[in-house]
């Protein structure tokens, strides 16, 4: 694994280097878990200490604190500030570096060298402060309109994200600005490039996160251009189960699929569901907790020796609210709440030894562009270290093609790729091969 | 769409007749609305071959386009056009815009694009009334994209928001099959009056697209007519085929005129919901800033929508949708049992009042009263963990302290919060009194502010920098139209 | 003749084969669940006039004056050896100048026999691949062939661009208008799918001369009338998308045997034509041939397939009819009458079982538009 | 409105309905029929009407009708002298100021330009007809043919375009650089008419800016275009083409020699080239 870990070494070395030489910026593409709070951190680090003010732009509070406490951790003594609203509560870990201030006035925080908030609250920041350097975190869940509003507070900028997560999207009809280059509805990250063509576009190479067992998988469904690789070779990653099966069942040969091969294609009987599917949510349900009463213990480079995989370390993923909310309730009713349960939406930048996915697709009758969104499955299917089961209804490959292929298009609007449809179909041929049939 | 919505429809299929999906009317309606139905020339870009319009159910007025094709023509129309129309918006004080169809306000957002950057003087002029025309008629369709906006109405959306009729969205863009589910004549049912509307003999589209077989066996012989005798020279054989051409536009006109006064009256019995008054206030302001910005000779609306404009008009969209929709929840039980669907709110009757409780345990005392209510509604763990309102009392925020199954139904205490006066004893009918039905939702109508945006002039360099200031171009006011 | 050969001329019985055409297989893709449909044009069965002999004539016709405008703009985009578009290629893609030939192919000396036609279309577009100069640059109205279920299907895109960047650019000639640099999605989105079948054609046309697949570029050029004048102008089209979907339904297409397998024996569309070729059969039998094809109705069926009427009235009472997203939030149930009883608790299913979560499910919609309204649902 | 009127409307109605079922289903021979019925049907519609408008007297002197589409074909045919002039001449006339081979659609227009007539260009086929008969029937006996242009590869008749009998052959032969060369041609023979001119015609200005428009180098957005950089900008593109249009023309000029008399003037229908090559 040395080599991949120097190939990851050299491209995060060669982006901090291209940051002295980039006139207005760099974009990085990150695929899942290929260090992308690593780059930021040490990123910001360095303009710092090469005595340049940074602002650090994240998306949601729970990343902001992240980013505040990693970067705090690792440079001790660097004056880094926290810009946050009024009624925020400075989280836990952050008590303990008394180098990071929290303030809720962006001009209280002029004497730090890293400043970091939403995104939302530096659009709110005004008066005429600026800072030579911005870093974007998740820039391409970030909205175009949203980059407009903070834009004028940086002259140059790092944006960071992962291409294959989940679009941002609207609430309202955003027809009208098709085909325009400043299109609100786009990435930030997408704005940007149409505006600034020659901005370098650089990409992690490899992903710590994702064992040998999915990274093949994944970046040829969701990354078909760029492409990545696992950090860790096949032996490096195991999940062994201490208990035996409780007996000759279905639940049991998916939990042993996964822990062998890092995937598992739960099949329920091919039927038309309401969206909570009850089969379905119990199954997940099911899942999630036969892998704890299999006493899983995962064995990495990180615990060589091998650790026991907690609840908390198990997530199960849906596409919509009440499908998790359906999940949840289940898990309840075992005593397992500590067992992740979420939509694709909320689960994105998180991690996972055991992941459990409803897939989206599961139980329609028809594919409407919302369940054949690339991201949503990207996500779902990327937020493990060691294994990921999909429950799913059969039947799917059908739904997919007999899916109409009628949608509107625009001029002048760049065609997004990968195609939901296309990677929906590469990713279920690649699960075919761990099918377990359910009950 | 909702469960609720297709619950609705296919207890349509089964009465064949239209089923009311809401107690009361969110669009609201001017006294003298002006009717707008426009016919366009197929296959040309938006080229106006007729028009009937009024806001008169008695008096239609009717415009046709001997030759669509010909520019001078139709710049003709569009100055009779717009002697009717900016007639009308002087007159009346509460103008509002009804076409039958969403295609109908595609045509007028495009005929108000075709016409508002042409100049009434010099080279290419055109007549006096026309840009003005295409300023308003792209105002009046721009306010149709706006969420909270009655300024323009297309009749199919205005009825089908309130009915669910036993058809697909797709059927539903037909105004004659629409109105037929919801008010089929004597003798006759929805789904019936439905079908019989699908033949345009018996029923002519509603436009902007005419029936293709008018077109080819009606339409044009009789331009042809026209044509001939005009290159002859023959007048009276000329004003003769002019005639017929007209009177078979009418045939195709007529009958939606009376469709849409029917739909108007329809909507007019449904009692108006509680927001409608005031967005409607906000629609006149918005008419009259637009006059001002014309009498302070503001230029015309961009093409599209510069960044920051964008950026502008997409939150401003997005703010105003979700305001509206909390409002129509508050408005109207059906809305809201929507919410109650989906566990955003349940509803139930008090059982248990405590309305003097006095929360103590702070610095100082506070009146925090506590009800509890029995419901059938299932009250999911997040709306448990967030703050309520009622559409009873929207001032008053309630939190749920407790939470009891009981059968399938279970009790809910919650607490409140303001909106009970200063003092330690609440307002009389502030707090829900025992024998009250009260819904709580996770939602609040509370405002927020339209975001800070740079300048149009200060627009970053990530999008594109400061855009070239705006000045009205020769190749604008030129700009064929044929 | 192959056995799916013979059994799909069976159910197209006498009448003459309809061949596909871009706009036919474009249209493949708005339905591609449909079997009745797939069968039907695979069979090369005129569905226009099926579906009106059963009673059930298809919503849609074609305005003459529509037709007119269509010939019209091509016409004028091609006056003078293409001047109108030859100006917009070289400001479009920068055209060099030299460039400037106009090779017409809609006759062959006169000839305007397909085959001949075909042979000609493949014969100077390899030329202008392999021979360096002089190679062409516009080549109007050539025609190609596709596969398509076993049949050739000849196809004829308005006109091909060569020598941009040495390859080939398919050009489709709209008369629709592109107002303030956008259109219609949906008449944009039919134009790119047809651009689509044409690039695909293309390349199967030129793999014959061993010419790579990527000289056809799947940029095609879309030419539309600017603003609300008459004149013209050019914007690229992406087609990667459109690619890949076609390719999968051809594909299917190929896999009809499965489709004409669920068949009964002996079943045939044929008019039952006497003498003088007037139609003999019942239009009610006919009907029911058709009916024994099982179809796919969803209301969009209603823009694209002359079927529809038919199909919609065959679908009476069922959710489908009420749209896809009806249907589904009637929780899949297929039939209005079953969801009524299940939303009256009428039909109580058992615990757990298919329809336990769909029936609580408009259960609990009946019971509060009951409480609601004051009425029972 | 009378009584045979409503009538006569129901019926009308009637007649679409059967007339729209029967078009549907491609029915070409009802649908004719019920066609034919329907104009009927309306023309008797249309003069019960013109009747009770006579009886009411509503009279009208033709000069105040208004004025027709300027865009229908053979516009203006009967307001202009030209029109006497048979179709022919029209013909030739506009084709000698262009000096190269021609569409009728074109030719129309430099007619209605230059000689203040325009024809429908509907005509012309009939007329290219005509003309081979007669020469058919006596060679040469007229001054001039109306004939065809021919493409350089087969000889055979180049779709749409006219030329005439007295032209050198090589100019009537079309290789594929030919249509851009004749375009640019035109362009400049139009404009040195233009310069003619004793005053500026609307028709003619439409005319040069459509050749403007399409050729690189020529500001159009100004108001009036400048005929010296017109033919300017014409003449440069022209010497890119002229050298291997003129190559390939002349080629072809030499095998249409070995054509019989009607086939050079006519054109060589498919296949026949080889047989008399």
């Amino acid at each position: 694994m040395t080599s991949t870990a120097e190939l990851a070494e050299d491209a995060t070395r060669q982006i901090l280097t291209s940051l002295g030489a980039a006139e207005r910026g760099v974009v990085v593409d990150s695929p899942p878990g290929a260090g992308k709070s690593t780059l930021v951190v040490r990123a910001a680090a360095g303009l710092a200490e090469s005595g340049e003010p940074v602002m650090v732009i994240a998306q949601t509070n729970e990343q902001v604190d992240d980013l505040t406490d990693r970067l705090a951790s690792a440079h001790p003594d660097l004056a880094v500030g926290r810009l946050a609203a009024g009624g925020y509560l400075p989280a836990p870990r952050l008590a303990g570096h008394e180098k990071v201030t929290v303030a809720t006035k962006a001009a209280d925080l002029e004497q730090c060298a890293v400043v970091l908030g939403t995104a939302h609250k530096w659009a709110t920041v005004s008066g005429d402060l600026r800072w030579p350097w911005a870093i974007v975190d998740e820039a391409y869940q970030m909205r175009s309109d949203l980059l407009l509003r903070v834009a004028e507070r940086f002259d140059r900028a790092l944006f960071v994200g992962d291409p294959g997560q989940l679009d941002p999207f609207s609430t309202v009809d955003t027809d009208r600005w098709a085909g325009l280059t400043w299109d609100p509805m786009q990435s930030a990250v997408a704005v940007l490039l149409r505006h600034n063509p020659d901005i370098a576009v650089r990409t992690l190479p490899v992903s710590w996160r994702l064992p040998a067992s999915a990274a093949p998988a994944v970046s040829e469904a969701f990354y078909p251009f760029t492409g990545f690789t696992a950090a860790t070779g096949a032996g490096d990653r195991r999940l062994e189960l201490l208990a035996r099966p409780l007996g000759r069942n279905g639940l049991d040969q998916a939990v042993d699929m996964a822990a062998g091969a890092g995937w598992a294609l739960c099949e329920l009987p091919a039927r038309h569901t309401v969206r909570t599917d009850r089969e379905a949510v119990l199954a997940c349900a099911a899942l999630a907790e036969r892998f704890l009463q299999r006493g899983a213990m995962s064995y990495s480079e990180q615990a060589v020796a091998g650790v026991p995989v907690t609840a908390s370390r198990i997530a199960v993923g849906t596409a919509h609210r009440d499908q998790a909310q359906a999940v949840r309730q289940v898990l309840a009713g075992s005593g397992l709440r500590e067992v992740v349960v979420d939509t694709a939406n909320r689960l994105q930048g998180r991690e996972f030894d055991i992941m459990v996915m409803l897939h989206p697709l599961s139980g329609r009758r028809d594919a409407t562009a919302f369940h054949l969104e690339a991201g949503r499955l990207c996500v779902l299917a990327s937020r493990h270290r060691h294994a990921c089961v999909v429950v799913a209804r059969a039947g799917i490959p059908e739904l997919l093609d007999a899916h109409p292929s009628t949608e509107p298009v625009y001029l002048n609007q760049p065609v997004r790729f990968p195609d939901g449809w296309e990677a929906n179909q590469s990713f279920l041929a690649h699960l075919s091969q761990f099918t377990v049939r359910l009950p | 769409m909702s469960t609720l919505i297709s619950l609705a429809r296919a207890v349509a299929v089964e009465r064949e007749l239209a089923q009311p999906i809401r107690t009361v009317r969110h669009v609201h309606l001017a006294d003298r609305p002006l009717v707008f139905i426009p016919l366009a020339m197929a296959g040309e870009a938006n080229a106006p071959l007729a028009a009937m319009l009024g806001d008169d159910p008695a008096s239609a007025r009717l415009l046709t386009v001997a030759e669509p094709r010909d520019r001078d023509q139709r710049f003709a129309f569009a100055a009779e056009l717009a002697g009717i129309v900016l007639g009308y918006i002087e007159n009346s004080h509460a103008p509002q815009l009804i076409v039958p169809n969403p295609a109908g306000v595609t045509f007028t957002r495009l005929l108000g694009r075709s016409t508002r950057f042409r100049r009434t003087s010099g080279e290419w002029a055109v007549p006096a009334g026309v840009p003005l025309l295409g300023r308003w008629l792209t105002f009046f369709s721009e306010r149709y994209e706006h969420p909270a906006s009655s300024l323009m109405v297309a009749m199919t959306g205005a009825l089908t928001e309130h009915w669910a009729t036993g058809q697909s969205p797709v059927e539903d863009l037909s105004l004659g099959a629409v109105l037929g589910w919801v008010d089929p004549p004597s003798g006759m049912s929805g789904a019936q009056a439905a079908a019989a509307a699908e033949d345009p003999v018996v029923c002519p589209p509603a436009g902007p697209a005419t029936d293709p077989t008018f077109d080819n066996e009606v339409l044009e012989p009789r331009m042809l007519a026209i044509r001939t005798a005009g290159l002859t020279g023959d007048g009276r054989a000329y004003d003769r085929a002019r005639q017929a051409f007209d009177e078979a536009l009418a045939t195709q006109l007529t009958p939606v005129w009376a469709m849409m006064w029917r739909a108007v009256d329809l909507l007019r019995r449904v009692p108006e919901a509680g927001h409608v008054r005031q967005r409607w206030t906000d629609d006149l302001d918005a008419v009259a800033w637009h006059a001002g910005h014309i009498g302070e000779g503001g230029p015309p609306q961009a093409r599209r929508d510069g960044a920051v404009a964008a950026a502008r008009r997409l939150a401003n969209m997005e703010r105003i949708q979700e305001m509206v929709a909390v409002q129509r929840a508050f408005d109207d039980p059906l809305v809201m049992a929507e919410y109650r669907m989906t566990g955003a709110a349940f509803a139930g009757e008090v059982v248990h009042a405590e309305p003097d409780r006095v929360d103590g345990s702070g610095r100082r005392r506070v009146l925090r009263p506590r009800v509890t209510l029995v419901t059938s509604d299932d009250v999911s763990e997040q709306i448990s963990a967030s703050e309520l309102t009622s559409p009873a009392r929207p001032s008053q925020k309630a939190r749920v302290v407790s939470l009891t199954a009981a059968g399938d139904q279970c009790r809910v205490t919650v607490e409140l919060k303001g909106g009970m006066g200063r003092s330690l004893t609440p307002v009389p009918g502030s707090v829900p009194a025992v024998g009250e039905r009260v819904c709580y939702a996770m939602v609040s109508d509370s405002y927020q502010n339209p975001p800070a945006l740079p300048a149009p002039e200060d627009t970053p360099w990530t999008h594109g920098g400061p855009p070239p200031q705006y000045t009205p171009a020769d190749d604008e006011a030129r700009e064929d139209w044929s | 003749m192959s056995g799916t050969e013979a059994r799909l001329a069976r159910v197209r019985g006498r009448a003459l084969p309809r061949s596909h055409n871009a706009r036919t297989i474009a249209a493949l893709a708005a339905n591609p669940g449909c079997a009745r449909r797939a069968i039907m044009d695979a069979a090369g069965v005129d569905k226009q006039r099926i579906a009106a002999y059963t009673g059930y004539p298809a919503p849609f016709g074609q305005s003459r004056f529509a037709l007119a405008r269509g010939t019209a703009f091509e016409a004028q985009v091609k006056a003078s050896g293409a001047a109108g578009l030859l100006t917009l290629l070289r400001e479009h893609l920068d055209l060099p100048i030299p460039e400037a030939h106009y090779d017409d192919l809609n006759d062959v000396g006169g000839n305007t026999d397909l085959t001949v036609r075909y042979a000609a279309t493949r014969q100077k577009l390899a030329t202008a691949v392999t021979s360096a100069a002089d190679a062409g640059t516009m080549f109007d109205h050539p025609l190609l062939r596709l596969e398509v279920g076993g049949r050739h299907a000849f196809l004829e895109p308005d006109l091909i661009a060569f020598q941009l960047r040495g390859r080939f650019h398919v050009v489709e000639i709209k008369s629709f208008a592109v107002i303030d640099g956008q259109a219609d999605g949906d008449k944009v989105a039919q134009a790119a799918i047809q651009s689509a079948v044409y690039v695909l054609a293309l390349r199967q046309a030129l793999a014959g001369h061993g010419v790579a697949p990527e000289t056809v570029a799947d940029e095609t050029i879309l030419v539309c009338p600017k603003d609300f004048s008459s004149q013209p102008a050019a914007t690229s089209v992406d087609v990667r998308k459109q690619l890949t979907v076609l390719r999968r339904q051809l594909s299917r297409i190929a896999r009809i045997d499965d489709l004409l397998g669920q068949l009964p024996p002996g079943l045939t569309l044929d008019l039952d034509p006497d003498g003088a070729g007037v139609p003999q059969r019942k239009p009610a039998g006919l009907a029911a041939a058709i009916r024994a094809i099982d179809a796919r109705y969803a209301p969009e069926c209603l823009n694209t397939c002359e079927m529809c009427f038919l199909c919609r009235d065959e679908a009476r009472g069922t959710t489908a009819r009420l749209g896809r997203a009806a249907r589904e939030e009637l929780g899949g149930v297929e039939d209005v009458p079953a969801v009524l009883r299940l939303a009256r608790g009428e039909h109580r299913p058992e615990e757990e079982g298919d329809l336990a979560e769909a029936a609580a499910l408009l259960r609990s919609a009946a019971a509060l538009r009951a409480e609601i309204l004051g009425e029972a649902v | 409105m009378g009584e045979p009127v409503v009538e006569l409307e129901r019926r009308i109605a009637a007649l679409r309905t059967a007339l729209r079922m029967a078009a549907l289903a491609g029915e070409k021979e009802q649908a004719r029929a019920l066609r034919a019925e329907l104009r009927a049907a309306e023309r008797a519609w249309d003069d019960l009407l013109a009747e009770d408008e006579a009886g009411a007297g509503a009279e009208r002197p033709a000069g105040t009708a208004e004025s027709p589409a300027g865009t229908g074909e053979g516009a203006r045919v009967t307001e202009r002298p030209g029109a006497l002039m048979p179709l022919r001449e029209q013909v030739h006339e506009a084709l000698s100021l262009l000096t190269v081979p021609a569409a009728p659609r074109l030719l129309a227009a430099v007619h209605e330009a230059f000689f203040a007539s325009s024809f429908p260009t509907a005509r012309v086929t009939s007329l290219k007809r005509d003309e081979e008969r007669s020469f058919r029937l006596a060679p040469y006996a007229r001054p001039y043919y109306i004939c065809a242009a021919l493409a350089a590869d087969r000889l055979a008749p180049s779709r749409g375009l006219l030329a005439v009998s007295t032209w050198p052959a090589e100019r009537r032969m079309i290789g594929s650089l030919s249509p851009r060369v004749d375009f640019l041609v035109s362009a400049i023979r139009v404009a040195d008419a233009i310069g003619r001119l004793p005053a500026g015609s609307l028709p003619a200005d439409r005319l040069l800016r459509r050749f403007a428009a399409n050729i690189p180098g020529v500001p159009v957005h100004s108001a009036t275009v400048d005929l010296r950089m017109v033919v300017q900008a014409a003449q440069a593109e022209l010497e890119v083409h002229q050298a291997a249009d003129s190559r390939v023309r002349r080629a072809a000029a030499r095998r249409v020699r070995e054509l019989d008399d009607v086939q050079q003037l006519f054109g060589a229908r498919f296949g026949e080239e080889r047989v008399s090559g």
